[in-house]
């Protein structure tokens, strides 16, 4: 398969999946290597970049992903109105950050963090996905163990969680 | 019942105009020429060939093969002025003369060509990907439903139940259990059936909701099944799990009030 | 907004809405004559297709639909594997055809053209929703009208009713 056609190729996987897609993965199918296909994808982001196309190609959660150009959220706002999920509350914010940085972590600990009772944000942010039940923690009771998952990195567009900014704090302490 | 119809050959054919349509050109003749009584005796060999003949599905052919018998034995004899006739046109195979079987033949055709065009667009199409599809190709609603009325199934209720009190729950407030029970079934339904009344279009649960507590809640929802099974609304939906919407059953709506 | 940023704003669009998106939808919201969006889309199309990419736009069913390009076919059955839904059948289409030249019409004239019974074909065919029930004849009866749905253009990547070709006999008389 020429180049031309590769590039093709990995433009409409990336247009048909909706979740970040690895390289190694593409590379399978088309029997390239995926050092080859990183080859492709940097080139075809370089130019949907700079030609300020629609739509992009992004690096999320360890793979590629398709999404529209940042200057056309207010006027895709707009077109879509409520179509879009809503945002996170500040509650579910915080305890996202919490969870984040602190996982695994139990519920008791991401409320003696923040003060007050959790259980509905994390019901909410389990529903949604961002966050998962890890297990459970050897301690008295063994309550349930929370921590992130790969559509928390795709919310935030993460490559991962090392990408996280330090917590201010720890920072100091280093 | 219907599967075990594919055992035979039969529906290599899509009907007896198909095979019909299929004999003439195997004749290799004109359809306006081709002699009536050739097409029959081909029609009959055809039908003898099938050895395990599936009456159920058969029927058509044979009656086609009838059809055309009489049309071979009305040949041999002279033609009546009038032939009155047809009224009764219920009867797919009321044919009356070798023009109409061949014009009709000839209709077939023109249908069959373009069935033919549908398949290649059909082909070409399965060849673009969507991205609402995942990745699969177009299309793969399979199995919708245009819209479920209430009685079309019990399996339906849990879901109409849970779209319902995902209506009731959407907004911040959460129902609030009251100790009054100032909300009447019979006030309810009159309250929802003005409420259709005066609109045009179907309206989603929602629009019988005043978010005032859980006893309006239980009220309205029973008021609603109540009203289904009067069949004097009917319970829309447009996809499986899809919104469903409220309207007033005006088709037979007069007859329904004395049912029950 | 200028109109480099107006192409970008309706490649997102396009890239974002799952159905096909009508050009007055578009214009409604980038606040441009329905006429403006068409000429831009043309320009996009006529990119996409004379470089090949692996995402194209299409014209279906009266909208601006995006699609991967038809070339690509067999590299993509490979990634995401084959076809779940069958084809249609041979009835199926002939059905279909009787009713998209002929609606609205009843189910005894589409049977009376096919010679057979079709009560199950339309069956199907109204559960995929290619068909649809659209009134009541005013005969005897008051016999179901059938007639096409969206989704029968879609299925057929038609842009609308008009573009059938004309049934043979029909073009012989005219």
């Amino acid at each position: 398969m020429e180049r031309e056609r590769q590039r093709a190729a990995i433009e409409a996987f990336l247009f048909l999946k909706e979740d970040p897609i690895k390289a190694e993965k593409i590379a399978a199918v088309l029997s390239l290597s995926p050092e080859e296909v990183k080859t492709l994808i940097q080139e075809l982001r370089q130019e949907l970049a700079v030609s300020k196309r629609g739509i992009q190609i992004y690096e999320v959660a360890g793979g590629y992903q398709m999404g529209t150009l940042p200057e056309l959220a207010p006027v895709l706002e707009r077109a879509f109105g409520e179509e879009t999920v809503g945002n996170l509350t500040l509650a579910a914010m915080e305890t996202l950050a919490i969870i984040a940085y602190k996982q695994p972590v139990t519920r008791i600990e991401i409320e003696s963090v923040r003060g007050v009772k959790c259980d509905h944000v994390l019901e909410n942010l389990l529903k949604r996905r961002l966050i998962r039940i890890g297990g459970r923690k050897e301690a008295p009771g063994r309550p349930l163990l929370y921590g992130t998952t790969i559509d928390f990195l795709k919310y935030f567009g993460l490559k991962d969680l090392r990408e996280l900014p330090p917590l201010e704090d720890e920072s100091k302490e280093a | 019942m219907k599967q075990a119809t594919y055992t035979i050959k039969l529906p290599v054919f899509e009907g007896p105009f198909d095979l019909l349509f299929h004999l003439i050109k195997k004749a290799e003749v004109d359809i306006w020429t081709v002699s009536i009584a050739e097409i029959t005796a081909q029609y009959l060999a055809y039908l003898q060939t099938m050895k395990e003949l599936n009456l159920d599905i058969a029927s058509e052919f044979l009656v086609m093969a009838a059809t055309l018998l009489r049309l071979k034995s009305k040949l041999l004899l002279p033609r009546p002025p009038s032939p009155e006739s047809s009224d009764n046109e219920d009867e797919i195979f009321e044919i009356n003369s070798p023009e109409e079987l061949f014009n009709r033949l000839e209709e077939y055709r023109r249908f069959k060509e373009a069935a033919l065009y549908f398949k290649e667009k059909e082909r070409q199409q399965q060849k673009i990907y969507l991205r609402s599809t995942g990745g699969q190709k177009m299309m793969l609603v399979q199995e919708q439903q245009s819209y479920y009325t209430f009685w079309e199934g019990a399996r339906l209720l849990g879901e109409i139940m849970r779209s319902f009190a995902e209506a009731a729950a959407s907004g911040d407030n959460k129902p609030v259990i009251t100790a009054v029970d100032d909300f009447l079934v019979t006030d309810k339904v009159e309250f929802i059936c003005a409420r259709l009344e005066c609109s045009a279009r179907a309206l989603p649960l929602s629009a019988f909701i005043s978010q005032k507590g859980l006893w309006e809640l239980i009220v309205t929802f029973i008021a609603l099944l109540e009203l289904a099974r009067q069949r004097r609304i009917l319970l829309l939906q447009e996809r499986p799990f899809g919104a469903i919407l409220v309207s007033l059953n005006r088709t037979d709506a007069k007859e329904n009030l004395n049912g029950t």
